[in-house]
């Protein structure tokens, strides 16, 4: 099938640039569409293929192979990309629905890595006031809400976690810079129904923004700069 | 393997081989010597030696790789070329290994022979070998993200898992208000049964010494149910004893002891209200 | 084409589930995996497609359908995803993810693990000849290529290190036992825990070949708990 005459277009081409078979092309298109992680322009896609490309043409060609197929070829906007096939979007949006609410321990976990990040295990443990199982960050890990960020340049050299974009998803979060501060909590009356028992003096020296501020000057803050810790793999 | 074991021994251990060897061995030890730090220790810096014998690792001769390997560390020396103690260790086996191979076996001596010893350094050094190949091997394949890419806009709305946990941004802002008020009173929780903090027995006392006109005695300030467990007792007692001393030392009570062990006893200080 | 009647098999199943036809199903895994950027297994597969869909089928029909085109249909484990084929690596060179350089050290123990696998740290260090730090371990296990498997049954219960799917994904293998040279490194003995000798007396109670014969057999070879990876499959 790949190497189908399709090619004869080329033909009008005199064949100075020795642009690949009809075929070849398609598959190139194909490819790079695939990969791509946004949609790709005709631009682009010349670009990229070999010189004496038509990928207009191979795009067309695409465009039928896969007619009626459970993906397809789209048009958005001037450029190109592979869409599931509407009918089958249903597949997409299934998910096994046994819902659990997450325990409080990673609840907790996960809020301080949310507010905090990066931040390491020790630093969690410490917020807790109690030790963190290593199967609630696993849990964590598991969901997808939380990864693996930079190491912390202290002895040890310890891990840190950080909020993924499945987390801010998750929460409808533009970023982890959305999430309300505390004064924001306590103005929503969150922080006030436990009130300290020794009353007065906490009112005043509260955590503050100031804290909060520091929270997100780590640049490391959110996914975006510090990109998946290995290798290709994803 | 069960046959290499007379390969690597030569008979005649200083023959041709050895005097080609002694040369090699030098030439290798000075190219080498500059480098020790570029080897992953002694048994990668073997690995290279043998490689100057041009001959497949099952044929090696050990008997000449621990020639050239102790004439390695001869030179080091001489250079004074501080050397780790795993390549040290190495060369103290290797001159034993040489003189197993040289001697003949001693019918008295029930350890290994030098052939085994050397058929399995050399079997290490193959394998080490099999596996810096394979390594590169394994590099050389369609990688993914080099060679081989996934799908970059994958669309999945939702993973599909067994079951799947939810927490609303509202569980999430409501546990870190938790988390942040606990902060503000209690800096450093510890959340263990068996242990009263001072914080906790300074807490306790502070409003009771008002009516400590007279003196009382200090075990009966420990929290009600701190008594009975011993564990507990011993915990409460230590922390109710701290707070006092440092009553005492902010000049708020007395304390007095009418001898070792003896029971302690407190009360206000007069001056003080 | 999408419709093809490839569906006959379907109508041995009475239709008690009403499963969709086999062309149905087929276009149901392509927008599946389609979707996905990691490996989906057929466990996955099952659940999401309609009751009584038979997805090892249509992954065979869909394999066949996208050979030699830009994008394939590749095996991962106990997984499948949609790769782009290697032979046109060279068009994506954007999408090319920037790799770690990993150091020599943790390259020879990734390939060590891969090989040994279950394969204890102490045993790794006997085969490189040299101390393995932990920040090499570290790495591969944050690369998400190794992970911690069954604990040895020998004094100490040392943990075991194997290879993830990951891995698998990464270097384009089915399974661990298409590593290359696997069989000719087994049948050369390099793989054996060869003890040193040490004299006669310990001889007898080396470490043997028994428990050398568990590297791939052993349940904890490969993959998550799945129970493939060894002899299974193929």
């Amino acid at each position: 099938m790949s190497n189908d005459p399709q090619a004869p277009e080329n033909e009008l081409d005199p064949s100075l640039f020795e642009a690949p078979p009809m075929g070849e092309q398609e598959r190139m298109v194909e490819a790079v569409l695939f990969a791509s992680a946004d949609p790709v322009t005709i631009k682009d896609l010349t670009a990229r293929l070999p010189h004496g490309s038509d990928p207009t043409t191979a795009l067309v060609h695409l465009e039928k192979r896969y007619e009626g197929r459970g993906v397809r070829l789209v048009r958005v906007g001037e450029a190109f990309a592979f869409r599931t096939a509407p009918d089958l979007s249903f597949l997409m949006r299934r998910e096994t629905v046994e819902t659990r609410k997450l325990s409080r321990a990673a609840i907790e976990t996960l809020a301080i890595i949310a507010y905090h990040q990066p931040v390491t295990r020790a630093e969690i443990e410490e917020i807790r006031g109690v030790g963190v199982s290593r199967g609630t960050i696993d849990q964590l890990l598991e969901m997808e809400w939380i990864r693996i960020g930079r190491r912390r340049m202290t002895p040890g050299r310890p891990v840190t976690f950080v909020v993924t974009e499945g987390f801010l998803d998750h929460f409808s979060l533009e970023s982890a810079r959305d999430l309300p501060g505390l004064k924001e909590l306590r103005a929503a009356g969150l922080l006030d129904n436990r009130p300290p028992p020794s009353g007065a003096e906490t009112e005043g020296e509260a955590p503050s923004e100031s804290e909060e501020g520091d929270l997100f000057d780590g640049d490391a803050a959110l996914g975006s700069d510090a990109p998946d810790p290995p290798d290709g793999a994803r | 393997m069960a046959d290499t074991p007379g390969q690597p021994t030569p008979d005649a251990p200083h023959g041709t081989e050895g005097n080609v060897t002694d040369i090699s061995a030098r030439r290798a030890a000075e190219a080498l010597i500059v480098d020790v730090d570029g080897f992953e220790g002694p048994l990668d810096l073997l690995l290279m030696l043998s490689r100057t014998q041009k001959v497949d690792l099952r044929r090696i001769s050990v008997l000449a790789l621990a020639e050239q390997y102790l004439a390695f560390v001869e030179k080091a020396k001489e250079l004074r070329i501080e050397l780790a103690a795993d390549y040290l260790v190495m060369a103290a086996w290797l001159a034993f290994l040489k003189s197993r191979l040289l001697l003949p076996p001693d019918p008295e001596d029930d350890g290994p022979s030098g052939e085994d010893l050397a058929a399995h350094l050399a079997f290490q050094l193959e394998r080490l070998e099999a596996m810096r190949d394979a390594a590169a091997r394994l590099m050389a394949r369609d990688r993914l993200g080099r060679d081989v890419f996934a799908r970059g806009e994958p669309e999945t709305v939702g993973r599909v898992r067994r079951t799947q946990f939810t927490a609303s941004l509202l569980d999430l802002m409501q546990a870190y208000a938790r988390l942040r008020t606990k902060d503000e009173f209690r800096p450093f929780v510890m959340d263990r049964k068996a242990i009263l903090t001072m914080e906790e027995a300074l807490a306790r006392i502070r409003p009771l010494i008002g009516f400590a006109g007279d003196w009382t005695d200090l075990s009966s300030y420990l929290p009600d149910g701190w008594q009975a467990d011993p564990a507990r007792r011993r915990s409460a007692t230590a922390a109710t004893f701290a707070a006092v001393l440092e009553l005492a030392k902010a000049g708020q009570l007395e304390l007095r002891q009418s001898g070792t062990f003896a029971p302690i006893s407190l009360r206000k200080r007069g001056d003080d209200t």
